[in-house]
């Protein structure tokens, strides 16, 4: 099998780009996510029947269709419809709303596993709703949604690479155009995959960190 | 778009469909034994899970796929596609459904087992009848989920050869030069399929005896 | 191993392709039709074997390639100088020189020289962006060049309206402009040195006496005419390729 | 006659299908000590949780010292949800501790008494924390502070989820079972804190199923059956001469079982 | 004197830096009810669980008639684990019930009661629900054999954990405040149940602060405040003539509070 590891080296600038492009949008992107995920959870939880009615069903579509065919469908066939983005924005919007679908639904399900008493008791001391969405239910669902996250922070990471279709230039773009200008598929899948895995670790290192940090946020059931 | 475009796509997604729902089946039955290991608190159990995990879910699944179907004819065994790319499905989602039941294990209300120590039952026994019915009560919306992801990301077992739903589009508008209607005819097809998949989830879960306070 | 003596025991030879290259290979009506069946199917007859395809995405053919999944990759590709370092590339079986895909109707362009300063796409890391490059270089005001990761997406984004027009070889894009009537038409002639496209195998001793014969039946199939039935069938018209590429322009 | 403190109108209150109060009509008198009485499932809780606005009330009124809380109701029936901030205003003024407890598990003792003096008292940090110790040591716990809710064993919690209501000097305290987890010396303190803040004028309403602490301490009685009032008065009316046959029967279950061993 | 039930030895356990129990050293007579009574976090329902082995002592040792539960301990203090399968087979002499139940929600009543059957004592799944369901009927619950404990009421729930625990025919009972979330009605019935089984000659241990059903049912009474045993003896040396001060003050506040209206 050949395998020539100076094909990679000789583009080494064009490759530093390429990956800093996909951790610029991943970072950018899962931070909008986790962000518009939460109010969207929030909006579903007190906003009434008609919100969560209207945005369960979008997040049903952003969930139950590819990121692939969502972000060619709305980058193609956008300008018919007189929405002409470009890439990068194009690519870094559609990541943080396909991500906010699935982080709403993770802090849905939060909110719903903390004990309805413990929201009562907030109430009967006087917080307001902010203050008890801020000072009760997020710390107390912390522990709840840590895996998910990080196992959806793992998975628009790895969906960044889709966005090489709408000409994002990425780090999967950029590797598999090397491959294939030199026909160096190998060495560039090669070279992909351990990105990805070494980011995936930093993340799930990062990520135990957290539940160490946060383990007073861990309770146990009598 | 033509109707028969439409047909084509439909039975390309049912590879997407059988390939997925083996695969997450597959892939559950692995993932319990992972967590097992993983919550053994042995660490001769717990690296290698941690490996396993680590691996499945740090390389992407397309490199993953390309390893199973290239390189194990290497070494001597010559896998048809269709296993491969159930092969290569099943380990990468045992490896997040571990994370999941991880998580659903941590979360079995200790007096629970501590009951079950009462009336004698052994360790196994416990995890077997206690823990794991209750874990999988916990995470079962996690698994539904993880179920809808399996099932998109089951588009990209076309690198082992096998043409299913995003292949059959992507394929068709190499000769049609429709990609916008042959995708949005293929995003349908998954929307449905995963609402399916959905409302059989919340069927189930219904079904689930009890849930725990 | 013999490679070839392999095939011929087994009786089949197992071809690896992408089915999104029309007209080379595409799935016309559920079935795997285009140049290429065809052309395989007269080089299986000159071998006496049949041939068996293998579909892959082209990120996937190269390493099953190299991993024996298949004994030829069909494509076919441009014939690179970069390229044959790596592979081995057959006789051409067709031109590739770039020529233009336009909206129709678009009274803007009607000859290559008119994309001078306007926005051309053109597919990522293929040899027709080295062609298009060295074009644009001559011309008054520069192409602004769009490089898209496959052509299916640059004339998605013409469709739309994001360029004025596509460089891709004349075979494939005279294939669009024939499917999409009325949205589509080829700006003629084509421009820039003569490429070629040629199958590719791998370049190691055991596919040594495969690759020849391939080569030898391909020569005999051009030599009697077929060749140039199969291009009329598929192109509407046929090419004056040469033997062998030794000394490719890019 | 003074504005009553709670004064519940003709309260109607479903879930789905089942009615589980029914035209419930009562006047809670401030300063007094009133408690509900009656079998598991009779609706005591679902009463209570009505008076904080904790459960919407299908029909019917609650008033707060003569402000109405949760919703207004107009003669032809038609109701009127108040704005969450005057609620909010109106609520100030109940504490409540839950037969649950319902403390929060991420904080300590000490953060679970005073976060509510921080968040809506904006008292600085320091000054909440003295006077949620100051409170703490009241139910005995100076020593658990820094303890979390799980490491503290059943009656310790009961007493922190005490102090939380209390530290905020509300005017009204609702008590949903409040010595249940109690040993019988603790009952007597927790009694104790309660008699003092009667004597400070606090309004009490206590659902027990400790039927001495209520013949003792209660100044009112009220028994509730099926979502019913079936009997409200003094004391002495319901323990020395129970005219309702429920509320005797109710009462002899308890009188068999207990009063072996104390007579 | 023959072999006590449940040997405590010098048992010591801490939380960190917390002292919970304090050289406790006890002994449960075979086919007694005792009742440990003390204030709250005094350490009875961690001497419990220590007794069961669900908590490590961090001294000391336990001794199930006879034979060391968990961790042996020798005249120098080195302290040795068990293996767990000895440990499994001593346990097995004891039954459980806990304050929370603890009933798999996955399981109906009847599942509950004879999963242990099936899996530890390897009956057929025929004999196993056969003496379940016999068990069932003692506890007067037939009727809802097939019901989830979610679908149970309080009473229920627990009179399901006694039968679990009954089914094994252990030889030991422990009890962790069998009644404090129940009405006195229900109350009333999970007291029958253990009268009949003190009947039986069963050696029970009970964690309450029902006095009265201490001092009616129990034999021994063990009296816990702040992880000391302050006084174990008769029902009659602890309420006709307290000769301990502390434990005089904390039956007097009971008294005070319950007998006033019972006089
Ligand atoms: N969310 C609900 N849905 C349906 N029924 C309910 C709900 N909450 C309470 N109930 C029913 O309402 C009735 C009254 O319940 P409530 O909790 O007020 O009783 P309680 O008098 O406090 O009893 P306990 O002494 O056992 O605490 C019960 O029969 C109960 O089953
Ligand atoms: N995990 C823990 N960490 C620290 N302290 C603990 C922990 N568990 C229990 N304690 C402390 O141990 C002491 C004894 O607790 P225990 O639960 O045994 O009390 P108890 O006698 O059962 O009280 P109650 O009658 O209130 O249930 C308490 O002071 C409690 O705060
Ligand atoms: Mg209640
Ligand atoms: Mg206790």
């Amino acid at each position: 099998m050949t395998f020539d590891i100076n094909v990679l080296i000789g583009q080494w600038p064009a490759i530093v780009s390429g990956a800093g492009v996909t951790i610029m949008i991943w970072i950018l992107g899962t931070i909008a996510a986790a962000v518009i995920g939460f109010l969207m959870a929030v909006a579903r939880q007190y906003g009434g029947m008609l919100i969560d009615k209207v945005l369960g069903a979008v997040v049903a579509v952003l969930r139950g269709t590819p990121f692939l065919i969502q972000i060619f469908l709305v980058y193609y066939g956008g300008p018919f419809v007189g929405l002409d983005l470009d890439p990068l924005p194009a690519g870094l919007i559609g990541i943080s709303i396909y991500g906010a679908a699935y982080f709403s639904e993770i802090f849905r399900s939060g909110f719903l596993a903390v004990p309805r008493g413990h929201i009562e008791a907030g109430e009967c001391v006087g917080l307001t709703q902010g203050q008890i969405v801020r000072r009760i239910l997020l710390p107390e669902m912390t522990m709840l949604v840590l895996p998910p996250s990080v196992n959806m922070v793992v998975i628009l990471m790895k969906e960044t690479a889709v966005l090489s279709i709408i000409t994002v230039p990425e780090l999967t773009a950029t590797l598999s155009a090397i491959g294939s200008q030199q026909y160096a598929f190998v060495e560039a899948l090669s070279a992909l995959a351990l990105f990805y895995w070494v980011l995936v670790e930093v993340t799930g290192w990062l990520g135990n960190l957290a539940e160490t940090k946060l383990s007073r946020f861990r309770f146990f059931n009598a | 778009m033509s109707v028969k475009l439409f047909e084509l796509l439909l039975q390309a997604s049912i590879y997407t469909v059988t390939i997925s729902i083996v695969s997450i089946l597959i892939g559950f039955a692995i993932a319990i034994l992972l967590s097992g290991m993983l919550l053994s608190g042995r660490g001769l159990f717990v690296r290698p899970a941690q490996i396993f995990i680590s691996f499945f879910r740090g390389v992407p699944l397309l490199v993953q796929l390309l390893l199973i179907y290239n390189l194990l004819p290497v070494i001597g065994i010559n896998v048809p596609s269709i296993v491969a790319a159930i092969i290569g499905l099943s380990l990468c989602t045992a490896a997040y459904q571990a994370e999941n039941l991880r998580g659903g294990f941590a979360s079995v209300p200790r007096g629970l087992v501590e009951s079950a120590e009462m009336v004698g039952l052994t360790p196994r026994q416990i995890f077997r009848r206690v823990k794991v019915p209750i874990a999988l009560r916990l995470t079962f919306p996690a698994l539904v989920n993880e179920a809808i992801l399996i099932l998109k990301a089951s588009s990209l077992v076309s690198v082992v050869g096998i043409v299913e739903l995003t292949r059959m589009a992507q394929d068709l508008a190499g000769s049609t030069f429709l990609p916008l209607q042959l995708f949005a005819s293929a995003g349908l097809i998954y929307l449905v399929i995963n609402w399916l998949v959905a409302l059989a989830g919340g069927l189930i879960e219904n079904r689930l005896p009890g849930a725990p306070r | 191993a013999d490679t070839l003596a392999a095939v011929k025991a087994a009786g089949t030879m197992k071809v690896g392709t992408e089915t999104a290259f029309a007209p080379f290979d595409f799935i016309d009506a559920g079935e795997h039709v285009g140049l290429n069946v065809d052309l395989f199917n007269e080089i299986g007859k000159e071998l006496g074997v049949k041939i068996e395809w293998v579909t892959l995405p082209w990120d996937g053919v190269f390493p099953a390639l190299e991993a024996g999944k298949f004994d030829v990759v069909a494509g076919p590709a441009t014939i690179t100088k970069k390229r044959m370092e790596r592979y081995r590339f057959t006789p051409p079986l067709a031109e590739a020189t770039i020529a233009i895909l336009k909206k129709a109707g678009d009274q803007t362009i009607s000859k290559p020289e008119d994309i001078a300063g306007k926005k051309i796409g053109v597919g990522k890391a293929t040899a027709q962006l080295d062609q298009l490059k060295e074009f644009s270089e001559a011309l008054p005001t520069k192409v602004d060049i769009r490089e898209y990761p496959a052509f299916t997406e640059s004339y998605a984004d013409l469709a739309a309206g994001r360029i004025a027009g596509v460089a891709n070889s004349l075979p494939n894009i005279a294939f669009v402009a024939k499917q999409r009537e009325g949205t589509f038409e080829v700006v003629l002639p084509p421009f820039g040195k003569k490429s070629y496209f040629g199958f590719i195998g791998l370049k190691d001793a055991d596919h040594a006496p495969l690759m020849d014969a391939i080569d030898a039946a391909m020569l005999k199939i051009k030599a009697d005419g077929r060749m140039a039935t199969l291009q009329k069938k598929w192109f509407g018209a046929s090419f004056d390729t040469p033997d062998s590429v030794k000394d490719p322009a890019f | 006659m003074s504005v009553p403190a709670i004064a519940v109108r003709n309260l109607v209150k479903t879930f789905g299908e089942t009615t589980v109060l029914h035209n419930v009509d009562l006047a809670i008198e401030p300063g007094q000590v009133s408690c509900l009485i009656g079998p598991s499932g009779s609706g005591k809780s679902t009463l209570l949780r009505c008076m904080a606005f904790l459960e919407e009330a299908t029909r019917g009124t609650i008033s707060i010292n003569g402000e109405v809380l949760g919703f207004t109701e107009d003669s032809q029936g038609r109701r009127e949800r108040i704005s969450a901030a005057a609620n909010r205003a109106i609520r100030a003024q109940i504490g409540m501790v839950f037969q649950q407890f319902n403390l929060w598990p991420h904080m300590t003792a000490l953060g679970n008494v005073s976060e509510a003096l921080k968040a809506v008292h904006k008292m600085s940090r320091k000054d909440a924390e003295e006077r949620a110790m100051a409170q703490l040591v009241k139910v005995g716990l100076e020593g658990r502070a820094g303890h979390y809710p799980s490491q503290l064993s059943g009656g310790q919690q009961q007493r922190v989820a005490i102090a939380r209501a209390l530290a905020l000097k509300p005017k009204i305290m609702l008590f949903d079972e409040p010595t249940s987890s109690l040993d019988p010396e603790l009952t007597g303190e927790v009694l104790n804190v309660m008699r003092d803040l009667a004597a400070e004028g606090m309004t009490m309403v206590v659902v027990s199923h400790e039927i001495g602490f209520a013949a003792t301490v209660g100044q009112q009685i009220i028994f509730l059956d099926h979502g019913k009032v079936l009997f409200s008065g003094s004391p002495q009316e319901v323990f020395k001469k129970p005219r309702n046959l429920r509320l005797e029967q109710f009462l002899d279950t308890y009188l068999d079982r207990g009063a072996s061993m104390l007579l």
